[in-house]
């Protein structure tokens, strides 16, 4: 019933709440978006905007106990929040897939790798256990670990990280699912591995048409992989759009910060690095205003000091499918990023 | 490993040799005469000096000692009551009572301890790592309350108090139950189980609480580890992700606590088996030390000790074979 | 926390054993059934309900002795926590101590510290206590001359703790161990701070919460095995009052006066139990990872 | 808690006394009785006969049946069934089923009759007892069919020198060995290859006859045949150490099965012929013993006789103080309880060598709190208080109370105050020495809170129960009061007085564990027991006692008594005078 237009996964209002002793905690204050097969979307922010909860929400891997969840989260027609725990769970692993950042933790220590990825297999496909067994192998072929027959009756500890990492993706990828959700694959990696990787999953993603979410909180990585970016900041978006525009031309002051504290190849040895000053806000009592406004250096630009009291609606920027949640208007945006930023990210032409 | 193992061996021989001579040599600090009892009616000093000579004990400390572990090992000639007895390995002499070889009095006993030892394990194990997953599983909820609160119950009871309670309530009054005590399994198999059902239910009622709250802690910690969400993630089965993954992890810290205290059981539950007049090892110890019957003690002490020396090296082993990691190393 | 309430209310009644019985008019030892006919009827068991209640004593009587059972109750609080109360300390202490120095040192005194340590695991612990009990007792006794009370606790104490210590020092060896391994104290050793030093800064403040977590683990244990030494008879023995004999008595005459061993039963019962709810929430305080 | 593993002391001299088997209740830990309390009723003297011309078969128990299983609950195994190794109360009484001896005891309707058992008569002698002939009865075989010889008597007698045994009463061998000290010394046992000299035991197969013969007159020779001592026993089937546990049958049941510790079965012996035994009954087709648990448990098992234990009975396992009260107050439990006196006098001995003041003695007697005691142990069921060296069941036994401890049990702690004062000694201390058992601590508690109200300071000393006879039995024990006992070994005051009050024998291990030594009472005692007037001697013995109270050796407590519960459908029962516990002898099943 997906009408053809409709897009695989649209996220619309998606609320995560943890209510703890000291009070409810936001970790997803209002976030929506969407993704099309075979596209990567890029969620990039610091540790603690809420990236992290975002992945895991699309799962339902939340404790139902403790978390409070609201808004929808279509994907091919069906909300998952409307699912059932059962309904859910045979989506798991099958529909939707997810890798996380630390494979040594994230894969049992007490069972073999060909072991683990047979028992994703068959939990979804069924067949003997042979056959799951051959797909382990072949799985772990196409992910590019040698030997993959020897390599099968391996122990995780006995494998390199980048290895792990692989293997972790072959297990993901079994029962050829259609949105991938990655969790900071690469952050556990050093970065020759992280190429890898990457390439990687841009392969899988032609071969298999899947949709992958890349939550990260490494830029380097977005430009190298995603279609579209969203900038997450205290839980909220706060910025998206096309990745080549946002990064050539980003139009919100925290996506400025994050760009200029980013070692560039091109630009001058001598210039500083300027880091966003200060630290995210507390998930607990939100600001009523811009969450970023504490830290942002051009709230002085924004008339009857609307960043502290009215919250910055997501609307739409000047790049297609794009969107900023900020104060500062449309032409002041432009000059300070050509005639501050730009200059200080290329360098001198010369 | 099996170098690890012979290691082991050699270190577990040596141990049982040092609590062998210090039983033995502590044995004659003890006041307590064993020529006491067979001196009959008017015992005077010289007739105790003949039992003496009969039972050996007069000689040196250190050549009885000698004597009693090679006895042990290849066996030995005893003068049991005036004529020259060869006593085969493992021989651990004759008792100073009843002047029956100490092995197969021995022998006779064990089984009762060991059905004791095992159908208790049993139930303690089962269901304390059995409350302990759930309620861990279910932390906070209500079973997890009840449950916690069952064991510690459980652990806070004296076995000698609430098994006598059971028994005047269950066996005395009720009549639900026989007269506990061991009727062997080859004999009567359902005497053998209606007479140690509620020695069974009582030990393992007072022991499930440390299972309960070890495994609950473990689990606990387990359910935490990422590769448990990872088995979310991959959609598996409640089965699957509870025992599979999470039960795996959680049960190597119970293996070993579980590996002493049946050694423990195995060497004899003297206070349970007194109170339930059970023949087991633990009586026949007990008796021994009453009876300064010196063969007897150092038969239950030192295979009391073995069984706990061999219990901590299958429980070393047992790790190992659970978890790979320590495996390679 | 009532656990805590209830387990100082119990302290409170051993340290003020003295002044309770004063008020309440009787002492544990004298034998109010026997020196006042018609109290113990001709089998020596008390008259009255449950055990012989009435006004003067609120307990009832003891069978046979007719000794009076509240003080007997308080006065064997007494007993237990005291004794149960310094085998903790003094397994726990000489536990903890041998625990870091073999495990600290390491080389051949941790090879030999751990031999030792397997040797003491591998006696049967409660078999190894009643034969050689009466050792200790008489050893220091002239012959024409009573045990002293302190001396019949401290060989108690004594037989508690000879093998009692070896589950501290097991414990606080493995974490010692795996601290020793741990960055922070390399960099102090680098930074030349002496070994003593170490410990008492470096590895101490670490070493607080599995001490604590040991000790609640060990009180309650100790106050049962101190119990069921009397049980067996060859704990504490007359005229001191204690549970554990109290339980051994009223396990022989509990058709005829079920309250003799109800009584000490539920008061040791309920004694352990909050001693091991308190150390639950002792142990979920400190290594918050278990709640 | 009582175990039934005691003996009885008795003392080695020629006395020419009438003798009977050893009886009496036993003890724990050998030696004497220690006050773990027991009851009996006070009957009147034993009445005593001899018949020399019984035959088989043995009187009719009225109303018995035959067949069926009787269950034998104790306590604790036999601690030895060889013969020569069997001197315990418990021992004898189910040796009486499977040894016959030369000469045993008829007990009916309370009378005991002494009568030939294997031999045709109590034996025969031709020089005033130096030298006894016994001739065998026809038809007296073995287990396994072959005939009983009198060589097979002699060997059983030559087994008792062996050093091994050294647990069974030694008296006869002491007469064939004559004056000379140890009589091992004079021979060492059939397994050094040596045999008794014909002139002292001569056996003679053909006329099967046997005959002994002593140095000196031995008149109590008959009775001493009574005694184990004289059961034959095969060279053959001799297993030695392995005959302790299954002996070669001549009675009428014989061991099928024997699991030391466990269970021992008894099944009819085919080879036994009931006309050749005038004393024996064979009515129930197995006894089966169960052992292990403990006592307390079996006392409430045979009170509360579900299934199996309605047919069940115990020998040695007497009923404890704790169930005491549930007996006598049970109607249906009373009906089926034996309540009897044993010989038994409890005492608390007083160490004549560290108190010789008589007066203080006797202030130790009054202050001695025996009525707490008695509570203790059981109150009023345990036994009456006693005041004499000798129990009511000894014949002659007169009554007399001269410090008024029966009026006043609670003891008289100003008379002890009074005489304390006179001496100047209040406050006097005095160790007394208890076995370390439950029971004892209590007991020790009572002691000291009476002794100290009668002016005495005290200190109680416990004493590993293991040794406590070790202890007490050194003549240098640092201990002034300790408790004790002693059964008469058979009706007689010569089985009371010499044994425990002869100064002359005090030695480490002897009965006299008080010490007493009285140079004239021990004249006295000689002569009276070279008396041959049986009816003089008791009342001599008699006065004799009280005598001896008058310098207050011991401290008399109580005449104990045994009551011991059996099953309802268990008949025949009775509490056998000479055993002083139930016998099987006659037991059937109640249809």
């Amino acid at each position: 019933m997906t009408a053809p237009n409709m897009p695989f996964l649209d996220v619309r209002d998606l609320e995560v709440r943890f209510p703890t002793d000291d009070g409810v905690v936001h970790a997803v204050d209002g976030l929506s978006f969407t993704l099309q097969r075979g596209k990567t979307l890029g969620i990039v922010g610091e540790s603690g905007s809420g990236k992290t909860v975002t992945g895991l929400s699309l799962l339902g891997l939340h404790d139902p106990r403790r978390t409070q969840i609201s808004g929808q989260i279509w994907l091919e027609g069906t909300d998952l929040l409307t699912l059932g725990e059962s309904e859910l769970n045979e989506m798991r692993g099958e529909k939707i897939a997810m890798i996380f950042q630390d494979p040594l933790t994230a894969l049992s220590p007490f069972y073999t790798i060909g072991n683990q990825i047979a028992e994703g297999y068959r939990r979804h496909a069924g067949g003997s256990k042979a056959a799951a067994r051959k797909r382990a192998v072949d799985l772990l072929g196409r992910v590019g670990i040698p030997q993959p027959d020897r390599r099968v009756d391996n122990y995780p500890h006995e494998f390199s990280g980048g290895m792990r990492q692989r293997a972790m993706i072959a297990m993901a990828l079994s029962n050829n699912p259609s949105l991938l959700v990655a969790d900071e694959p690469t952050t556990a990696l050093d970065v020759t591995v992280q190429a890898q990787i990457l390439d990687l999953l841009a392969d899988l993603q032609s071969e298999f048409n899947s949709a992958i979410i890349l939550v990260t909180h490494d830029l380097g990585v977005i430009s190298q992989v995603a279609d579209d970016v969203l900038v997450m900041y205290a839980g909220r978006c706060v910025e998206k759009g096309d990745v080549r525009a946002l990064l050539s031309r980003p139009q919100m002051p925290y996506t400025w910060g994050l760009l200029s504290s980013i070692p560039r190849l091109n630009s001058d040895v001598d210039v500083p690095l300027v880091p966003v000053r200060g630290a995210p806000p507390s998930l607990i009592d939100l600001p009523s205003g811009c969450p970023f406004q504490p830290r942002c250096d051009h709230s002085w630009r924004v008339a009857a000091d609307r960043c502290r009291t009215e919250r910055p609606v997501l609307r739409p920027s000047g790049v297609p499918g794009g969107g900023l949640a900020c104060h500062l208007d449309e032409e002041t945006r432009n000059r300070i990023v050509d005639e501050d930023l730009l200059p200080l990210w290329e360098g001198s032409r010369s | 490993m099996l170098r690890f193992v012979v290691r082991r061996l050699i270190t577990s021989v040596l141990i049982l040799a040092v609590v062998s001579a210090v039983t033995f040599f502590l044995f004659f600090v003890v006041p307590g005469d064993p020529a006491r009892l067979s001196c009959g009616k008017i015992c005077t000093n010289e007739k105790l000096a003949e039992i003496h000579h009969n039972l050996g004990i007069d000689r040196p400390l250190v050549v009885q000692y000698g004597d009693y572990m090679k006895g042990i090992v290849v066996g030995r000639d005893i003068i049991e009551t005036g004529d020259k007895v060869h006593c085969d390995a493992p021989c651990f002499g004759y008792s100073f009572v009843n002047h029956q070889p100490v092995w197969e009095t021995f022998l006779d006993r064990f089984p009762a301890t060991l059905s004791l030892a095992l159908g208790a394990a049993l139930l303690f194990l089962l269901g304390g790592v059995s409350l302990g997953l759930v309620s861990a599983i279910y932390r906070g909820r209500a079973f997890d309350k009840v449950a916690i609160g069952l064991s510690l119950t459980g652990a806070s009871l004296q076995i000698y108090f609430i098994g006598i309670v059971a028994r005047a309530f269950f066996v005395d009054k009720l009549q639900w139950l026989p007269q506990p005590g061991y009727t062997p399994l080859t004999e009567d198999p359902g005497q053998w189980f209606a007479g140690l059902l509620l020695p069974w239910i009582i030990l393992a009622f007072v022991s499930a609480a440390l299972y309960a709250r070890l495994s609950r802690a473990s689990m606990i910690e387990a359910l935490q580890e990422d590769f448990v969400r990872t088995g979310r993630a991959r959609g598996l089965s409640a089965r699957s992700i509870y025992l599979k993954h999470a039960g795996r992890a959680a049960i190597s810290p119970v293996v070993t606590v579980f590996g002493l205290d049946l050694a423990g059981l195995l060497g004899g539950a003297i206070i349970t088996e007194s109170v339930f007049s059970i023949q087991g090892v633990g009586r026949l110890a007990i008796t021994s030390v009453f009876a300064s019957d010196l063969p007897m003690i150092m038969a239950t002490v030192l295979l009391a000790a073995v069984v706990i020396v061999t219990a901590n090296l299958i429980v070393d082993i047992a790790y190992a074979l659970i978890d790979p990691r320590v495996r390679i190393s | 926390m009532v656990s805590a309430y209830v387990v100082l209310f119990f302290i409170l009644v051993a340290i003020l054993a003295p002044l309770i019985a004063k008020v309440y008019g009787k002492n544990p030892y004298i034998t109010y059934g026997q020196d006042t006919p018609g109290l113990l009827d001709d089998y020596g068991f008390p008259t009255g309900p449950h055990g012989g209640i009435n006004k003067y004593f609120w307990l009832g009587l003891e069978p046979g002795l007719g000794r009076d059972v509240f003080t007997q109750l308080v006065y064997g609080a007494r007993t237990s926590l005291f004794i149960a109360g310094s085998a903790a300390l003094l397994t726990t202490t000489f536990g903890v101590l041998y625990g870091i120095v073999t495990a600290y040192l390491g080389g051949w005194v941790d090879a030999v510290g751990g031999r030792i340590m397997d040797i003491v695991y591998a006696f049967p612990g409660l078999l190894f206590i009643i034969a050689f009990s009466p050792v200790v007792e008489n050893v220091f006794v002239q012959p024409d001359e009573e045990t002293p009370v302190w001396l019949r606790f401290g060989s108690i104490i004594f037989i508690l703790s000879v093998l009692g210590w070896v589950y501290q020092a097991r414990l606080i060896r493995g974490q010692v161990l795996s601290l020793r391994e741990r960055e922070f104290v390399d960099a102090a050793r680098m930074s030349g701070a002496s070994s003593w030093r170490i410990v008492r800064h470096e590895l101490l403040p670490n070493l607080w919460s599995p001490i604590l977590v040991t000790f609640s683990l060990t009180l309650p244990a100790l106050i049962t095995t101190e119990a069921a030494l009397a049980f067996l008879g060859v704990g504490i023995i007359e005229p001191i009052p204690d549970w554990g004999r109290m339980i051994n008595r009223g396990a022989q005459v509990y058709t005829e006066d079920l309250s003799y061993m109800i009584f000490p039963g539920l008061a040791l019962f309920v004694l352990v139990l909050c001693f091991n709810l308190l150390g639950d929430s002792v142990r979920d305080a400190l290594d918050p990872k278990s709640t | 808690m009582r175990r039934s593993t005691g003996v009885r002391l008795v003392a080695v001299s020629g006395l020419l006394a009438l003798a009977a088997t050893a009886c009496g209740g036993s003890s724990t830990g050998g030696g004497t009785k220690t006050d773990d309390g027991k009851t009996g009723s006070g009957d009147s003297a034993l009445s005593f006969s001899v018949d020399n011309d019984a035959k088989g078969p043995a009187y009719d128990v009225p109303g018995h049946t035959t067949g069926g299983t009787v269950h034998l609950l104790e306590d604790v195994d036999f601690s030895h069934l060889d013969p020569a190794r069997i001197y315990v109360n418990n021992l004898q009484n189910v040796g009486l089923m499977i040894h016959r001896q030369l000469t045993s005891y008829i007990e009916k309707d309370g009378k005991i009759t002494l009568v030939g058992d294997l031999a045709t008569n109590t034996g025969e002698t031709s020089d005033g007892g130096k030298t006894w002939t016994f001739t065998l009865r026809d038809n007296v075989k073995f287990q396994d069919g072959s005939d009983i010889k009198a060589s097979d008597i002699k060997y059983g007698v030559e087994r008792g020198f062996d050093a091994a045994y050294t647990e069974g009463p030694s008296y006869l061998y002491e007469w064939i060995a004559g004056k000379s000290g140890n009589f091992r010394d004079f021979y060492e046992g059939p397994y050094k290859g040596k045999s008794l000299p014909d002139t002292s035991v001569k056996a003679d197969d053909a006329a099967k006859t046997i005959t002994f013969f002593f140095d000196q007159p031995r008149p109590d020779m008959p009775f001493a045949g009574g005694l184990m001592t004289t059961v034959p026993v095969q060279k053959a089937k001799d297993t030695k150490e392995k005959y302790d546990t299954n002996p070669q049958s001549t009675g009428p049941y014989m061991i099928s099965e024997h699991h030391i510790d466990k269970d021992m079965t008894l099944v009819k012996n085919p080879a036994w012929d009931a006309d050749s035994d005038p004393l024996r009954h064979q009515y129930v087709d197995t006894f089966a013993f169960e052992f292990g648990s403990e006592a307390l448990v079996l006392n409430k098992r045979l009170i509360a006789a579900n299934g199996e234990d309605a047919s069940a009975m115990s020998l040695s396992t007497l009923a404890l103080p704790e169930v005491l009260k549930q007996i006598n107050e049970t109607p249906e439990v009373k009906a089926r309880t034996l309540v009897g006196n044993t010989a038994f006098v409890l005492v608390t001995n007083i160490n004549n060598t560290r108190i010789t003041d008589v007066e203080i003695r006797k202030a130790l007697l009054y202050a001695y709190p025996t009525f707490q005691h008695r509570q203790i142990a059981g109150g009023e069921s345990v036994g009456d208080f006693a005041s004499t060296v000798m129990s009511p069941t000894v014949p002659g036994y007169e009554a007399f109370d001269l410090y008024g401890q029966k009026d006043h049990p609670q003891g008289q702690p100003e008379k002890a105050m009074e005489i304390l004062k006179a001496k100047g000694k209040v406050g006097m201390q005095v160790v007394y020495g208890y076995s370390n058992t439950p029971t004892g601590q209590q007991v020790a508690v009572a002691v000291k809170a009476g002794l100290e109200k009668g002016g005495f300071k005290v200190v109680a000393k416990p004493i590993d129960r293991k040794n406590f006879y070790d202890v007490i039995g050194k003549v240098n024990n640092t201990y002034d009061l300790y408790g004790g006992g002693w059964g008469a070994d058979w009706p007689s005051g010569s089985t009371v007085i010499p044994p425990t009050m002869d100064g002359r024998k005090i030695a480490d291990g002897n009965p006299n564990y008080q010490h007493f030594n009285d140079p004239d009472i021990n004249k006295e005692m000689d002569r009276i027991s070279l008396e041959t007037d049986l009816v003089q001697a008791s009342k001599d013995w008699a006065a004799l006692d009280k005598k001896i109270m008058e310098k207050v050796p011991f401290i008399p407590r109580i005449y104990d008594r045994a009551t011991q519960v059996y099953g309802p459908k268990v008949g025949g029962v009775y509490l056998s005078k000479v055993l002083g516990e139930p016998s099987m002898n006659g037991v059937y099943l109640k249809k």
